[in-house]
């Protein structure tokens, strides 16, 4: 399970590509031709198809198995959006083509507003954030120029405890003061005590719901009412909107803001990390404020609004936060998926992310502490805590465990309101069998940490590594390759 | 539903477990005001993989695909042919269906890949260190004036008039909230970037100067002596590559003395894809690191003391210090950034070299060509795969009217900078090794057609 | 060269391990005057993968799409939609990339496709085995006739008149020299398939009887007669399905008593793809195994006794028996049988019933809407999703003028039985999931303008 | 590693495709409709993606690593060769649609063949053979219909020791007798044996070049020009042209008939047992009894030659042997590859090849017997025999020990004129890195089999599964999966 890197077995003589010569031509690179080797090393094709296929095999995706990371929303990636994202119509199309050779693609963009707002019940979309933690933005953002707009300088942002860590970040990104709002013992926003903080420097209260307790927020209409009778507005982290998607619309319960997380709730696939893509919907009150581009649908066709074309009735738009029009491929493929479910379908999804979490939160309630339990039905992801393991055992060694019995671990210590938290979210995507699968495997490694059994300390033991050294990592970060001889240089 | 597994008697087992009667009984904590008793209205029931193909593929036929027309157009977004096996291999499904590698014993692959990514970059732009992506270009430049205000805490920072003016608008968004000060101006018409404004204006409030190489005009200048000044001056240059392809050919930023170099990696492996995803690249000096916005992937060891790779410094980052992260960025651009990592191993030194010179040498014979077309005027008088032409009328109308001719002849500075009246009459051309003497020639045919 | 790893640095280390001056000394046993010095003339140099692309593209867009205009051929290849999933999983490199499964221990995933693959075909050919699969259905065919031959050990074979001329042919050319004889006639202008001709006409000499199902023609016919003549005399019903999706919505031959089931396996995973590669399907009675061509896979246990699978029985082959084999064929489509292993899976029981109701159901919307059409005549009492329409022309040149007119309406039987002018008035039109109302509306409205 | 069959994990109310409902008809069925269920297991479409993707897992591929089967040819499968015969205009299109509409198609077909033509130095090209084996068949069909033509009706087809085991098969397939000529020591057909048994009754000689033990048979043009004197044609096996190709033309060599494994030289891909294509060319002698259909090149464009269209210049045909054109989709794949070679690379091809084979050939043969070492160079693959191992240790444990060491084993007991045969073949897709870990493997193992090392008869260790009970498998046939109720019953 050794895969040298491309340093250690390309060359910079060797290439997989073929290139056609150049013509001869006086160069005009104004004297700048580069002088030095870049030091790239290059690999035949056969070697390259060889080295990433080593190499993915040494990763664990959603095709593999089961994922249950709370809040990421591991479902599976149908091929189909992939399929449809590749059509030359739209992966071969230029940004800044004019628009009439552009129809199809604004045509996409529009379809897939129309759909978002539809399902949220909002009044407007932002297409172009990148993603979640930028659609945040997006919609603080919005807030402020609202604000501003009317001449009303606010300076605090309220953040539950239970709210996703992007928040806190996003709002001093904004340059706002970030307060906290404690929760509830059974896991909610705490109404009284953010009633008691509102007031007219409060900017916004930024809501994660379902929150990171995996719990709706039962009291978020009475929060909104209150946040807007004084003055404020309420931006609701749309992460797990999975859970309620085709169920209830966010718009009902009077939010001015939230993004949505095309790959979590409508599968564009995560990529090891990304790409993503974050449209935020807004209510009434914001739209006005929405960044640049956008799409509009005229008896003419689809109009691109950008600089050139924007005109007086988009001047209260607070700007462009990308270069484009945001992340076209992951609307093509979310679009796939939303018309793949339909009405019907994607309200069933949400009715089986809902059960999948529940059938696991019952299921394993009598091995694993389950801190808000008692709180009612879980919504699409099911909490649990290091309560009850034997002395010197965490929640990581559980999570380790687990990789050796062929899972992918749940997310572990979100959210920070729980000790030694694990997170678990099935979606809908996954089987009764792979869930009953999945029970065992974490009721025997519980069992586990709960006896103290040793040998989990050292898990994992089947996997391509070992548990790695994060600390030095970071106490001497190695972030480059460099030649061996040049570190033993270095070294002398 | 074929996404769906679950069946009718697999749910009501699962009901039973649970203790309830009905699924409704799962949703008790919403509200019931806030309950849709059925499906959203006015929005069609779940389609057939057929149907929907069908519905996609409709609509994009309504575009003009760029591969099938001559195609002339860049500024910031380059075509360029990606081997058959880059796309194979990103949709390998353990590289497109994982997470960020939070749990990194099950995510070599995916975090092998990054640390060369991040190597390849820093050497690409002639940096120390690269972080393992941003969101796009125009992010990654503004994350680094960002990044020179708290390094240099200071505040105003000077924008080159060649900068991108996306870029631009994304960095004023930005800064109205941030409160940092950005000097800029559109470009004039001339033959040479403004590195000498740029110097000129550079005092001691100035936290950095941020300028793109080759610029969005496609003149190149040397960085050496604008690099110096902001150094004597304690403000740090920020260089901009919106077309990677160029460093197989030119002087990298970095070696010039460049502090940070970011860029726009998509023309390596992504495509054009109207826009996006793309991939911000991001590099900088080793000294400034722990100051870098986003994630990156670092070398270690594990239990055995096998080499392996995790996710480090994280410490920067907003799950972990929330409000007083260095960005609040969390997703990176993983899967552009492993297909920008694909194509430059296949290409190599060797194969990025050659398809750098075909590039140059495919625009000087598409500026040659141009230059000879009555009304046309070559504005550069120095480029890599990019330059602007000027001609006597509005180049929007001029680009609108090759259109329709199935030319896509480039981009109007009138489209860039609709507010800068002197700069109607541009129109910038790229040329990449996908350009063909026939398209050189149509390109050619079409403007004298239309400037007849 | 993208595809050759070697450097000229290798080489050299290379030559010099093996003691040899030059690549030249390597090719010393080839006799000088067949040694080429150089490369061959007048054949191009090797082309960039972009150069490649175009041309192939090129070619590309010199073919009429089927899915882009009104489609209407089947007569043994059909058109359905293949889930997008399904192409996927068989580029898999690990499926994609191996060689037949010689080393089980590392080729289980080729393996338990094989056996699920082959229980499949059984399952639905309503046989109780089945093998790994043929070349083609035309070629299973005649492998079939073949097991006849030594099972009955007689050597005269009836071939049904609705049998596909194609399939004849390649019988006839096989025929030619192992002797056999084969008894056929064109197909008659009837509503009903031959089943009686066929019935009356076997004897003590017939090896088998070779019937289509659903016929050339789209006609469909009870095999239980059949089958119960053909065993009285010794014989082996032997029945061929072109449209495997038929057998969501009729009775499989195997239910009606015959022996050997074979097929075109194509339209379930495979596509169109101009003839080839398609699927090979065989399925037999138990009894007849050891008879049956082709690889095999089968169920075993390993060292630690845990269920495994191997190819076996392979005694019966070539490579063993050289001479003494069941037939030549050493290949399989072991990848066409993945595809339509993993599309079986996706469809599963109630997804193929469904897709068989659908396409029976536009079939008859069509033959409805075609009868309504002047100059049409329906042959068929009976049809699954492709049936014939007599025409007072030539239908080989209304199939043309239609082609003209952007519709490919049907396969002309004058193509198929090119000797038989008294069929040349028929075509046959197939019709699945994939054709809409609008298609058939076009046919319609090109026939007449066709017959007018 | 265990992975359920579908049987066992599907259900049959899973789909997982969405059908369009189907619209109310009178049903036309003829009163067959079907009655009793399939038995059919569907999975939903994430179940199906992972269990398949499980599935390859257990599988080894060229991409995965080295697999150096001899005779077998796997090198590298280029991922643009997919792309393009993914192009709808290849793709999607009917093997009987009007000539005018597949023009592109055709131009494939005929370009593809004037490559192989030119490439072999022969007349003209069949290009409709489904596999190697098909092609075989083709050549003889086509030497049987010429001798029948002149009314010669001969009975014997002479086939090498060396020859591949699907020669005499075919031979035998077309009512031949087949009679072996014996091999030299040195691993070549006896030339004096061969001459000594030609006469009246020898329709062909059937040789395979280089032969299966990887060498170049010398005295090929001496054996043509005997075989032809005496009146009988040549049948050379191409399954080996890898290793000659751009260097040497078997045209100038006096072969009447030869096919082309498109999925070995032309690496098209195995795809784990098939699809293969083996077009077979021809001298001018044999050309006249070519099978139908063929595509030829006319002012007016390309024409299908077809029954319908044949006409009597074509009458000397033998026939069609398969329902189509022929493998299409494979055809698309060669020509892409071909194209990328061209003449200079394609000369590179059988260079590298054959300097790989040699470089394994001389890098080994001090730890393991090679029969022809002293023979001279080897071509494209090498050869190694089980002499010097210790006693009870074989070849097989050599290939189940190099498995664990993360090889595909090579060829083994093949070719059956050396005992305990090992054929290895690299071909020119592995660079010398990739050799020399193999070289290292190899000779590790070896060492291990010649010093008797019990452990190494109980590999593979490391692999899916243990060694397998083949025996087992002959015995007891298990072809399909039953019910377990149902295989309980039947033992009752």
């Amino acid at each position: 399970l050794e895969e040298a890197l491309i340093f250690e077995i390309g060359s910079h003589e060797t290439t997989g590509v073929d290139i056609a010569p150049a013509p001869q031509v006086k160069s005009r690179l104004g004297g700048l031709e580069r002088r030095k080797p870049i030091a790239l090393p290059g690999l035949s094709e056969p070697e390259t198809v060889r080295h990433y296929t080593r190499l993915s095999r040494q990763n664990y995706g959603i095709d593999l198995g089961f994922f249950p990371l709370g809040s990421c929303t591991m479902k599976h990636n149908p091929r189909l959006n992939e399929k449809m994202a590749r059509l030359p119509g739209f992966a071969d199309i230029h940004p800044l083509q004019p628009q009439s050779t552009v129809q199809g693609a604004l045509a996409v963009i529009h379809e897939l507003a129309e759909w978002l707002v539809t399902l949220t019940g909002m009044h407007s979309v932002a297409m172009s954030p990148k993603a979640g933690a930028h659609g945040e933005l997006c919609g603080l953002l919005a807030i402020r120029a609202a604000l501003e707009a009317r001449g009303d300088a606010r300076s605090v942002v309220l953040v539950p405890e239970s709210a996703h860590g992007t928040n806190p970040a996003t709002a001093a990104f904004c340059g706002y003061a970030v307060e906290d709002i404690p929760a509830t013992p059974e896991g909610r926003v705490d109404l009284a005590a953010l009633k008691a903080r509102l007031g007219p420097d409060v900017a916004a209260v930024m809501i994660t719901n379902p929150n990171t307790c995996g719990l709706f927020e039962r009291d978020l209409r009475t929060i909104s009412e209150a946040v807007h009778a004084a003055g404020g507005f309420v931006y609701c982290d749309g992460a797990n909107f999975n859970a309620i998607v085709g169920r209830v619309r966010p718009g009902d319960l009077g939010v001015d803001a939230m993004h949505i997380n095309l790959h979590k709730t409508f599968s564009t696939p995560h990529g090891g990390g990304g790409p993503g893509s974050g449209p935020v919907v807004f209510s009434e009150a914001l739209s006005p404020y929405a960044p640049l581009p956008f799409v509009e649908k005229t008896a003419d066709g689809h109009v691109l609004i950008e600089e050139e074309t924007a005109g007086e009735h988009h001047a209260g738009s607070f700007g462009r936060m990308v270069a484009f029009h945001g992340q076209m491929g992951m609307f093509t493929r979310a679009l796939t998926y939303i018309m793949s479910h339909g009405a019907d379908g994607l309200r069933q999804v949400s009715e089986d992310a809902v059960l999948n979490a529940n059938y696991i939160l019952r299921s394993l309630e009598d091995v694993l502490d389950a801190p808000f339990a008692a709180s009612g039905p879980c919504m699409h992801e099911a909490l649990f805590s290091d309560k009850g393991m034997a002395e010197g055992f965490t929640t990581l060694d559980i999570a380790k465990g687990l990789i050796d019995e062929g899972f992918h671990p749940m997310t572990v210590y979100f959210p920070l309101v729980v000790h030694g938290a694990m997170l678990v979210e099935p979606t809908e995507t996954e089987g009764k069998a792979a869930l009953d699968q999945f029970i065992v495997a974490l009721r025997s490694v519980a069992q586990r940490a709960n006896a103290g059994d040793a040998a989990l300390k050292g898990a994992p033991y089947f996997a391509p590594r070992r548990r790695l050294d994060e600390t030095l990592a970071a106490r001497k970060p190695v972030l480059v390759w460099t030649e061996p001889e040049a570190v033993a240089e270095a070294a002398e | 539903m074929r996404y769906l597994p679950l069946t009718d008697t697999d749910r009501s087992a699962m009901l039973n477990v649970i203790g309830v009667q009905s699924i409704d009984d799962l949703f008790m904590d919403v509200p019931v005001e806030a309950q849709l008793a059925t499906k959203i209205d006015g929005l069609p029931d779940h389609a057939s993989e057929l149907a929907v193909e069908r519905h996609m593929g409709k609509l994009a036929r309504k575009n003009m695909v760029a591969g099938d027309v001559p195609f002339f157009l860049g500024a910031g977004a380059y075509r360029h042919h990606v081997p058959a096996s880059v796309d194979h291999l990103i949709q390998r499904g353990e590289f497109l269906t994982a997470y960020t590698p939070y749990q990194p014993e099950i995510a070599q692959g995916t975090l092998q890949v990054l640390f060369e990514f991040q190597t390849q970059v820093a050497r690409l732009f002639g940096c120390d260190v690269a972080n393992a992506s941003m969101y796009d270009g125009s992010t990654a430049c503004w994350e680094a004036i960002g990044m020179a205000r708290r390094i240099t805490r200071r505040g105003k920072a000077l924008l080159s008039s060649g900068l991108h003016p996306h870029y631009v608008s994304v960095a004023r968004t930005m800064a109205r909230f941030t409160g940092d000060q950005l000097v800029y101006t559109t470009p004039r018409v001339d033959a040479e970037p403004d590195i000498q404004t740029l110097i000129d204006a550079i005092d001691g409030d100035t936290s950095c100067v941020v300028v793109q190489y080759p610029d969005i005009l496609g003149r190149i200048g040397d960085l050496s002596a604008l690099a110096a000044k902001a150094h004597a001056a304690g403000a740090l240059l920020i260089a901009v590559v919106t077309e990677p392809v160029a460093l197989g050919a030119i002087t990298p930023p970095g070696d010039m003395g460049a502090d940070i170099v970011v860029g726009e990696g998509q023309s390596i492996g992504v495509g054009l894809q109207f826009g996006g995803p793309y991939l911000g690249l991001f590099a900088c000096k080793q000294k400034y690191v722990r100051q870098m916005p986003g994630r990156l992937c670092g070398e270690t060891v594990d239990a055995e003391g096998k080499r392996g790779f995790v996710l480090t410094l994280s410490t920067r980052e907003q799950h972990i210090r929330r409000e007083k992260a260095t960005s609040n960025i969390c997703t990176n651009s993983g899967l552009c950034a492993l297909a920008f990592s694909i194509h430059m191993t296949l290409l190599g030194e060797r194969g990025l070299t050659d398809l750098a010179a075909l590039n140059h040498a495919r625009a000087v014979q598409a500026a040659e060509a141009l230059e000879a077309v009555p009304g046309v005027r070559l504005l550069n008088s120095s480029f890599f795969n990019e330059f602007t032409i000027l001609l006597d009328q509005d180049a929007r109308e001029v680009a609108r009217a090759l259109a329709d001719r199935d030319i896509l002849g480039g981009v109007s500075l009138g489209r860039l900078f609709p507010d800068a009246a002197e700069l109607s009459g541009g129109l910038v051309v790229a040329v990449t090794e996908t350009t063909t003497e026939d398209d050189i020639a149509a390109l050619c045919g079409g403007l004298k057609e239309v400037l007849a």
